[in-house]
């Protein structure tokens, strides 16, 4: 790609991961929430792979990702289960930590901290869709290479003939 | 009538889709068409979740009163989920399909028939 | 609930499989005592159920292949046949089209009948 | 609370759950070695069996199992505005049919995918399968329901594409997934349907506030014919069954067995919401939603038509999986045609006594043993796979000669398809002869008509795969991993055989109940 896509690729790149990322944490306050900041950040990487060029992520640390999310996002229905499947047992608990500072009822502005297993969960999810999402990225970005021989060849090394 | 607009189009739009799912035979098309259905339904199921007069559930900007229940907005998130993965999988399956068929025509990929 | 019931009662009458495995058996060793009452030495006819090759001795290895065992089935079925598997195009087009035929035919009458 | 009483009260979700969990640990363990994933799934997958067997002792002694997610006694929004799973004798026998299937192919599996690389994502997508179905068969919700048919269609279609060296098998997976996806969106829509006129989700909240409007409206007969349309395309009838056949022959071997158990689970979903919802019955009025006359009748004719459309496509086969494919639609026909009569006459107690009953039992009994018998049928054509390397029925011969152990379990479960007596297939094909002839003399000549069909057609692949000369280098019997996931099946085909009665009364007779309520029972 030319040199003013690159530039402006760079310079987009972390303004829309962070906004991505902002999405993801305030998701249990104002719109938005784990799938819909994961898919900006991996509009950022699919930004990143059309300027750059497939060859600059690794598969690897995303399948992590993906992993990662889904394990925790199970686990934390798992915790739920000292009441029932997925039960917010972290909310208004008084744990900071936990995200379990208490809200008050009705319409207030309610603390970052609250909100229980909902903020960690799409937590969870925006790790997974990261992965998820940047995986298919890449995936198709490597299938639509422009020498297709060599993708052939990698096909086959990978099927194993 | 023109509160009905969304559903019109809605259902247009879910149509539209099948009329290219039947009538183009570009593999890349037909996942278009079924794309375009799924659009069609996400569009279903926001405006059925349209209440006039209500707040939107979003605790930190709130005005105070009745907040409509988010459920359609969380049925159409889904959904929207489910169509980026079977879109994904669908187009990946056709990149594999042209590696191995070297076409995308599909009077022309039908090895399997009978 | 908890009694044991072999049975299963179809309606107009009742089946039991350890009844019918009982009387298989029953009747297995009727046949072979009936059997083993036959003549001992009975002649031996020559070519008795061999096939027939166009008068040449048949080859060890020679068989039916799968796709002509029922020939005369389908040649005589050809009328159905051919409109059938023609339609088994294998073209995505025509599967979703065949779909949404079924789609309409199944709209109209639950909502019209 | 003690651990019996936690187990019981959670065996619901669990059973979802913990194929989930394995799904995504096997990924994470699979990096240790190809050999950890396959005993990862298998631990999860037994888990879920046992949970489902749990499940199954608790239904069947004090009634419907209801398990709201995320719930908290004391909360003030009423249980079925979340998620909720609703277990009753019918949810429980499919999710027994997916236990069973699901072990004895994870077990084939282990030697059959053993030459491929990505063995773990394998094993993640065949207990995707497991997750899909059954969070289909015992979820309460009809938008779960859609979220799970779509985790099963994907997760098939991935592994119908697992073998990436041959174009066939991704133009198969595309065909099928183009299809579940469109029928998916038709679904979604059906769904919208309900939650625009009755704000709600839950199936049975959903009968009730129809049964309290007077009856389906016009929208609700719409969204009916969507979910008719769908489900009856998910099982593979004909004339949806297209895309079926191609799906079941290029998938590896033992995941044409576990699809025949994941299709089924679209036919629950088809019989749930026509009796649930729109069979549902107001004792106090006396009235039902939807006279389900007409119903009855466009499932009774997809019934008669897959049979029937399904045994003769199978006749001139010449892949062996193919052929069974077929089968499996021609087999699906009788489901159709049994629980359709009972459809047809559920507004009539009289005759829903008379033989409504009969006919809904044998085709339900027939889900379970087609399960059983097709699911062995199609590890032996794997097996036959494996050694012979060609699906061909022209180009092998004489396999039995060194095959015995498949070549006897192909033959009883040839015998069972093919309703010989004294086998499974026998008991459920008879209850069904013998109620339909009360109900339409000439659908029960047809039906027998395709039985004598599939037999002939199975006296085929018999005759050219296993008899004949023996080859020039005759194949060895499969490794015993493959023969321990079919036996599984043949030790249960057997004891159906045996002791049809216990399992119509034990098993068989809670499902009808679930259905029918007015009959009384679970």
């Amino acid at each position: 790609m030319s040199k003013i896509v690159r530039g402006m690729a760079s310079i987009l790149y972390p303004l829309i991961a962070v906004f991505g990322g902002y999405l993801v944490l305030h998701g249990h306050l104002t719109p938005g929430g784990g799938f819909q900041g994961g898919a900006v950040v991996a509009s950022a990487i699919a930004l990143a792979v059309v300027a750059y060029g497939s060859g600059l992520y690794k598969k690897g640390i995303f399948s992590g990702f993906e992993s990662f999310g889904l394990l925790l996002f199970i686990a934390l229905g798992f915790v739920g289960m000292s009441c029932y499947f997925f039960t917010n047992v972290f909310a208004n608990t008084g744990t900071i930590v936990l995200f379990g500072q208490v809200v008050s009822y009705g319409t207030t502005s309610p603390p970052f901290f609250s909100g229980g297993t909902v903020p960690m969960m799409n937590m969870a999810v925006g790790f997974e869709v990261v992965g998820g999402l940047s995986l298919i990225i890449l995936a198709l970005a490597q299938a639509s290479f422009d020498d297709e021989t060599e993708v052939e060849k990698e096909v086959e090394k990978e099927v194993g003939l | 009538m023109l509160w009905q607009l969304p559903f019109i189009v809605s259902a247009l739009l879910v149509i539209i889709g099948l009329y290219i799912c039947i009538a183009k035979t570009n593999l890349i098309k037909m996942v278009m068409g079924v794309s375009l259905m799924e659009s069609g339904a996400n569009l279903f199921l926001v405006s059925l979740g349209y209440r006039k007069g209500g707040i939107a559930p979003i605790y930190t900007s709130s005005p105070g009163g009745e907040m409509v229940m988010p459920t359609p907005q969380a049925l159409t998130l889904t959904s929207i989920v489910i169509g980026v993965a079977t879109t994904a999988l669908m187009l990946s399956f056709i990149v594999m399909m042209y590696k191995h068929y070297r076409t995308c025509d599909a009077r022309k990929a039908r090895r399997l028939r009978g | 609930m908890c009694t044991f019931n072999p049975q299963i009662d179809t309606g107009s009458g009742y089946w039991d499989a350890l009844l019918f495995v009982l009387v298989f058996i029953l009747v297995a060793i009727i046949v072979y005592i009936i059997r083993s009452m036959g003549v001992a030495g009975a002649k031996k006819v020559e070519h008795r159920g061999e096939p027939f090759y166009f008068g040449n001795p048949v080859p060890e290895t020679a068989r039916v292949s799968a796709s002509n065992v029922y020939w005369g089935f389908v040649k005589a079925m050809e009328k159905y046949y051919r409109p059938v598997q023609g339609e088994h195009t294998g073209n995505v087009n025509d599967y979703v089209s065949w779909m949404v035929l079924t789609m309409g035919a199944v709209l109209l009458l639950l909502v019209f009948l | 609370m003690s651990l019996w009483d936690f187990i019981g009260t959670h065996s619901a979700i669990l059973a979802v759950a913990f194929p989930l969990l394995g799904a995504f640990l096997t990924p994470v363990v699979g990096r240790l070695g190809e050999k950890a994933s396959r005993y990862v799934s298998f631990f999860f997958l037994s888990l879920a069996s046992l949970m489902v067997a749990f499940m199954a002792v608790r239904v069947w002694d004090s009634g419907p199992l209801v398990y709201t997610l995320g719930y908290r006694s004391g909360s003030s929004i009423p249980q079925f505005f979340r998620i909720q799973l609703y277990v009753d004798g019918f949810g429980v026998f499919m999710a027994i049919i997916m236990a069973v299937v699901s072990l004895a192919v994870c077990m084939y599996s282990w030697a059959f995918v053993d030459r491929y690389t990505g063995q773990e994502k394998y094993y993640t997508l065949l207990q995707l399968v497991a997750v899909g179905s059954y969070g289909m068969v015992l979820t309460g919700d009809i938008f779960n329901l859609f979220v799970f048919f779509e985790i099963s269609s994907m997760a098939l279609c991935g592994l119908v594409a697992f073998r990436t060296e041959r174009g066939e098998s991704f133009e198969a997976a595309f065909k099928y997934m183009l299809y579940s996806t469109i029928s998916g969106v038709l679904l979604l829509f059906a769904v919208g349907i309900f939650y625009g006129e009755y704000d709600l989700l839950n199936m049975r909240a959903i009968a009730e506030a129809m049964s309290s409007a007077g009856g389906a409206s016009v929208l609700d007969k719409i969204a009916l014919g969507l979910l008719v349309t769908v489900f009856s395309l998910k099982a593979g009838s004909v004339p949806m069954h297209m895309p079926t056949p191609d799906a079941y022959s290029e998938a590896p071997g033992g995941i044409s067995a576990i699809f025949v158990a994941a299709s089924q689970a679209g036919l629950y979903a088809l019989f749930r919401t026509s009796f649930t919802i729109y069979g549902h019955y107001d004792p106090i009025s006396g009235a039902f939603n939807l006279d389900t006359y007409t119903l009855g009748w466009i499932v009774i004719v997809l019934g008669i038509l897959s049979m029937f459309i399904g045994v003769t496509m199978a006749l001139v086969q010449k892949d062996i999986k193919r052929l069974m494919a077929y089968h499996a639609i021609s087999q699906t026909g009788y489901m159709f045609l049994g629980v359709g009569v009972g459809i047809a006459v559920l507004s009539d107690p009289v005759k829903m006594a008379a033989f409504g009953v009969d006919a809904m039992r044998g085709g339900i009994f027939h889900i379970i043993n087609h399960a059983l018998y097709k699911g062995l049928l199609f590890l032996t054509a794997g097996a036959v796979f494996y050694r012979a390397q060609t699906r061909n029925l022209n180009e092998m011969h004489g396999l039995g000669h060194t095959m015995k152990y498949t070549m006897v379990f192909f033959m009883i479960g040839a015998l069972a398809i093919a309703g010989i007596p004294p086998m499974n297939g026998f008991s459920s094909k008879l209850l069904i002869y013998e109620s339909v002839y009360q109900f339409n003399p000439i659908i029960a000549a047809i039906a027998m008509l395709v039985s004598v069909l599939t037999l002939a057609s199975f006296v085929k692949v018999f005759y050219s795969a296993f008899m004949g000369p023996r080859p020039e280098n005759p194949p060895e019997e499969v490794p015993p991993s493959m023969l321990a996931g079919m036996t599984i099946l043949v030790v249960l085909i057997l004891f159906f055989s045996l002791f049809p009665g216990l399992i119509v009364t034990r098993i068989v007779d809670p499902a009808v109940r679930a259905l029918v309520p007015y009959l009384g029972g679970v």
